[in-house]
């Protein structure tokens, strides 16, 4: 039955890579490695009880943690273009340039 | 007679949790416009994901590794939809906008509004 | 079914790798280079090396897709198209991987126990690791006891790393301006709240894998990645000052270099006991025992360089004025 | 060669395509991001190389348990394990470079570079040239 939700995971990886490749604008790009990131823990912790070793759950539960972090940095690296302290005067300009 | 029911419980909670990655991967696929797709990601990442562990906490019984599922099945539920939320403020932020807007979509002054407000 | 699932990993490797080569814009580019980590931490837990998905999945996740986007925000954000002709380069990939395909014909098959590799060193280690160390872990013993020497020169390498960074990128640190700084990401309020409330699970979480080293997988490396992983969502969303109050440049520094003083001090205090370097049998009352603390001693010195690396790495490419105009972007 | 030799060498196959896709985009491509994170492919590929010939059939992970059991080979996880970490720091000392040569070059494409150190060096050979 393990066999069975590893297959469906894997087929749902492919439709996430799918979309990685196609997305067209760069924030489906973002969504779909998210929503493949969160794939690969189930993956992970579901292969873990496929080979009877469950106790390999930690490399799970690191990226059920550190996942977010790579979306945040591409945000922020959107938002504010750079990864530091934006400077105020350059952020508003940004914004209203982008908003328009 | 307990075991077989715990077996089935989980085959269900497992098939169930596998049926709803499928779906929410697909809708990632097919759906039409960023915004919408928002929904299907969030799919997979909530329930999909809980009807799997739940799966297999039946499966590994009253041990560290249902600790461990616990723990992820946690992070997941905080983590996933903030990043969903911050894809999703991003994008409205940097101007996509939805394709069929109903709501008309926020004047530009208004943002900048929001940047002195701050 | 393993083999699917071993395929199937090695087929979303290499479209991701063929991916990787299209695309032109760098931000797709380190996008999808969080992904083939994603995948290749996946079959690494497949192929049995529980230890290498860690690092990987920790590296992968924590820190690589962030050095990579600040060296965008400071570089350029789209490839130029390619002047020279493709041809060339083609034939020669081509004639190079034909040869390589050609070596694998005599390759002992994936997976053979027949194969010579398993034949010669590894049986020794994994009957003698149970009673000359006494820990499950067979990894770490070799990493730490066996072969402490060559671990101690990767750290040594690693520690080199982050001071030439430190040399390349330290002396264009902008001070902090008076300017009206925000510190980013203050009206994600939602981003703050969720922020505060995983750090510290992750700090613990890298505790417990810095000492569960013996038992599972883990070990220093991994807490270290995982320890600067956090620091680096710290200062993402609360910004770089912030950060700078709670864990200051000067102090990542001391420590860069006390993890490398404790990994071979260990080591020379078994001079004092006529024992050669790094031989930790007389540490403590029994030989099991001192090896015991002599690999949590030499792992916690690793942890320590290794954090320390990634969290002073991450101080200088966030630090950096971007030069580039907007117009670049 | 049956299909069950060409499966037992797929995961080699698997390493040497991947090597040379990032060979090629190393060599064919200019700029110096791309040029990196193509090395960091190589680099997943010789990983992936060490850990598939460690792997044995029906071995589990080389962590005892008590029970006597099959182990794959530890000794290529050692390697990969500080080989991992060391790439990343290597890769973050080929970002800080990157990030000084467009300080100095203000660009990371390579034949831009190569201009601007000829232009460089004709100054440098005629100055009496000069006006």
């Amino acid at each position: 039955m393990f066999a069975a939700t590893a297959i469906a995971l894997l087929v749902a990886m492919v439709l996430a890579l799918v979309r990685l490749y196609a997305g067209p604008s760069l924030y489906d790009r973002v969504l779909a490695a998210n929503s493949f990131g969160t794939k690969t823990v189930l993956l992970i912790a579901v292969m873990g009880f496929l080979t009877g070793r469950p106790d390999f759950l930690d490399i799970a539960l690191l990226y059920a943690l550190l996942n977010f972090i790579g979306t945040i940095a591409v945000l922020k690296f959107f938002r504010y273009r750079s990864l530091g302290d934006a400077v105020e005067e350059k952020a508003a300009s940004r914004n209203k340039e982008a908003s328009q | 007679m307990i075991a077989l029911l715990v077996e089935a419980a989980s085959w269900t909670f497992l098939l169930l949790g596998a049926f709803l990655v499928l779906v929410g991967a697909l809708g990632l696929v097919r759906m039409p416009d960023f915004y919408t797709r928002l929904h299907p990601a969030g799919i997979t990442d909530s329930l999909g994901a809980d009807f799997i562990l739940t799966g297999l906490v039946l499966q590994a019984g009253f041990s560290l590794v249902t600790v461990k599922l616990f723990l992820i099945g946690a992070f997941l539920f905080f983590t996933s939809p903030t990043s969903t939320h911050a894809i999703a403020n991003a994008a409205l932020v940097a101007g996509l906008k939805p394709r069929h807007a109903v709501v008309p979509p926020r004047p530009p002054e208004k943002a900048t509004q929001d940047e002195e407000a701050r | 079914m393993e083999s699917v699932i071993n395929m199937a990993l090695l087929v979303f490797l290499a479209g991701t790798a063929f991916a990787i080569l299209r695309r032109t814009t760098l931000f797709s580019v380190v996008m999808l280079s969080g992904v083939f980590s994603l995948v290749s931490a996946a079959l690494l837990v497949h192929l049995d090396a529980v230890d290498v998905a860690f690092t990987e999945a920790a590296v992968g996740a924590g820190v690589s897709t962030v050095l990579m986007l600040s060296t965008l925000a400071l570089t350029a954000r789209h490839e130029a198209p390619g002047t020279r002709s493709r041809a060339i380069p083609l034939i020669v990939v081509f004639l190079t991987g034909l040869a390589l395909v050609y070596g694998t014909l005599d390759m002992p098959r994936f997976g053979d126990p027949s194969a010579p590799v398993h034949q010669h060193v590894a049986p020794r280690y994994i009957s003698a690791t149970a009673h000359e160390i006494g820990m499950p872990n067979i990894v770490t013993a070799v990493l730490a006891s066996y072969r402490g020497f060559d671990t101690l020169g990767e750290v040594t390498v690693i520690f080199t790393a982050g001071i030439a960074v430190l040399l390349l990128l330290a002396g264009t640190i902008r001070e902090p301006t008076t300017a009206t700084k925000i510190t980013a990401m203050e009206h994600h309020l939602v981003l703050r709240v969720v922020t505060k409330v995983l750090i510290g699970p992750i700090l613990l979480f890298a505790l417990y894998v810095q000492f569960h080293g013996d038992y599972g997988p883990g070990g220093g490396f991994q807490a270290g990645v995982i320890f600067a992983a956090a620091f680096i969502i710290y200062a993402l969303v609360f910004g770089l000052e912030t950060a700078g109050n709670a864990l200051p440049g000067r102090a990542v520094r001391i420590l860069l270099a006390l993890g490398v003083l404790i990994y071979s001090g260990t080591g020379v205090v078994s001079f004092f006991f006529n024992k050669n370097f790094l031989d930790y049998s007389v540490l403590g009352a029994t030989a099991q025992a001192g090896q015991h603390i002599g690999i949590i001693l030499v792992e916690f010195g690793v942890g320590m360089t290794v954090a320390a690396v990634m969290v002073s790495t991450f101080y200088a490419f966030a630090g950096q004025n971007p030069p580039i105009g907007d117009e670049e972007w | 060669m049956e299909f069950k030799d060409a499966f037992g060498l797929f995961n080699y196959w698997i390493v040497i395509v991947l090597m040379m896709t990032g060979l090629y985009i190393v060599v064919s491509r200019g700029n110096l991001v791309k040029k990196i994170v193509g090395l960091n492919i190589f680099q997943t590929s010789v990983f992936l190389l060490y850990i598939s010939m460690g792997k044995v059939t029906g071995g589990t992970a080389p962590i005892l348990t008590g029970k006597p059991e099959v182990f794959s080979n530890p000794l290529p996880h050692v390697l990969i394990l500080t080989a991992i970490v060391v790439g990343i720091a290597t890769t973050a000392l080929g970002l800080a470079l990157v990030v000084r040569i467009k300080n100095a070059y203000n660009s990371i494409e390579e034949d831009e570079i190569q201009k601007l150190d000829l232009a460089a060096e004709n100054e440098v050979d005629e100055p009496g040239a000069r006006p």
